[in-house]
């Protein structure tokens, strides 16, 4: 699974990118947060203040609810900016 | 009517808003509206005149790939929505000063209130949709720029009844 | 705020939209938004595609003086109402041809609604409101538009509360 | 008191502008327009369509109850399709 963080977001973790392989019952974009929060204490930081991370799977917004499933490009940033 | 004029670039270079609307009706005589909306880096935050609050430059990052993704679906939507004739939506990333462009959005239309409708719309929906963060550099440290609540109301009054 | 840039022209000669808005925040950096919209002579009435309904030549007749007034008080009414940095209206008058410019208008200001509610604002007064009448040479014998009610419509969801 | 016509106005009426004196008697818009329609059959046509024809005294839109004066200028035209 391909992990990409964007903005604040990605300075909180250090990287823009990682390759994870999470265990079996990692199976929403919920799940797929708590596992990665365990050991990224800036990712954990970010996500314990409500509503500061959208997620998008396969470059598609998605709610924590969202299943996701290896090969998948699941992606984390703050609320957009742009225009 | 299908517009014959779709486009979507996500580019670093700066781009001339004169030269890219000549090119949305260049050549054409079926044209009688084209509205337009450019997004400029200013030197301030909040309240004209507040000190404290220069912006020396702007950096924009973005999500390569979902960027133009979400653009083509926003701009599909503004033609489902209205006859255009053509549309076309230029967005900008990495760092640039003061003055410069930043996003470019303009639509045309036989008619005005459509042109004028979906340009408004192409703008406020980018603004919520678009995967694009701004880095602001002033005096002291550079810092993310929030999203702002005014942008999702904008946004929201172009939701469908059906959506929720 | 005080607009820095207010004009208004009125002129036979057309104009060049992209160096109109060029100009229009030439120099400055304080500017986050400017919205445009142009309105050109089309080679159509009505739906497209109707062929009984094809337009060779529009000619715009004005009543000098009334025009440069209303459209003053037009772009002052503008300014009052949405913190403006510079606002532009051209209008031509005299004969054009299908794909010319006819009038454009231009708001700017910090702020993308201000820029975008200022310009349908313009657009939609002026049409109701500045003294030009449009002529159609098609076919046939040239023809007087007829002014419409969606004119009047979309002038009347800019009225005040206080306005009957 | 200096009468200016516009669009298809000016083409019924036959002439872009004219001089007039009107009786002391006329002394506002509405009392103008009768008292032109008179010996002008495409003026009186004109405005016996209703909401057809609109006025203005001194560049500024007036309605028929509106007063006016020797020196003033008053035009007549159709609604306005600029823009």
């Amino acid at each position: 699974m391909n992990i990409r963080y964007f903005a604040w977001l990605r300075t909180k973790v250090g990287k823009a990118e990682e390759e994870v392989s999470p265990p079996a019952d990692v199976t929403t974009v919920g799940d797929l947060m708590t596992w990665l929060a365990a050991d990224r204490p800036g990712f954990a930081e970010a996500i314990g203040r409500k509503g500061v991370v959208r997620a998008a799977v396969n470059q598609d917004y998605a709610e924590p609810d969202h299943p996701v499933k290896p090969g998948d490009e699941v992606a984390f940033f703050p609320p957009v900016t742009g225009g | 009517m299908r517009s014959t004029f779709d486009m979507i670039r996500v580019q670093e270079d700066a781009f001339d808003v004169g030269a890219e609307l000549a090119a949305l009706s260049a050549g054409r005589t079926d044209i009688g509206a084209v509205a337009s909306f450019t997004g400029l880096v200013r030197d301030f935050v909040g309240q004209e005149g507040g000190d404290d609050s220069k912006i020396a430059a702007l950096t924009l990052e973005h999500y390569p790939g979902m960027t133009e993704k979400k653009l083509a679906e926003i701009e599909a939507e503004a033609n489902r929505r209205w006859p255009l004739q053509a549309s076309l939506i230029i967005h900008r990333y990495g760092r640039m000063l003061p003055g410069e462009p930043i996003v470019l959005v303009a639509t045309a239309s036989p008619h005005r209130a459509a042109a004028l409708d979906s340009c408004a719309f192409l703008i406020d929906w980018l603004k919520t949709k678009a995967p694009f963060w701004k880095l602001e550099e002033g005096d002291g440290e550079a810092s993310w720029v929030d999203a702002r609540d005014s942008d999702d109301q904008a946004a929201a009054r172009w939701r469908l009844p059906d959506e929720s």
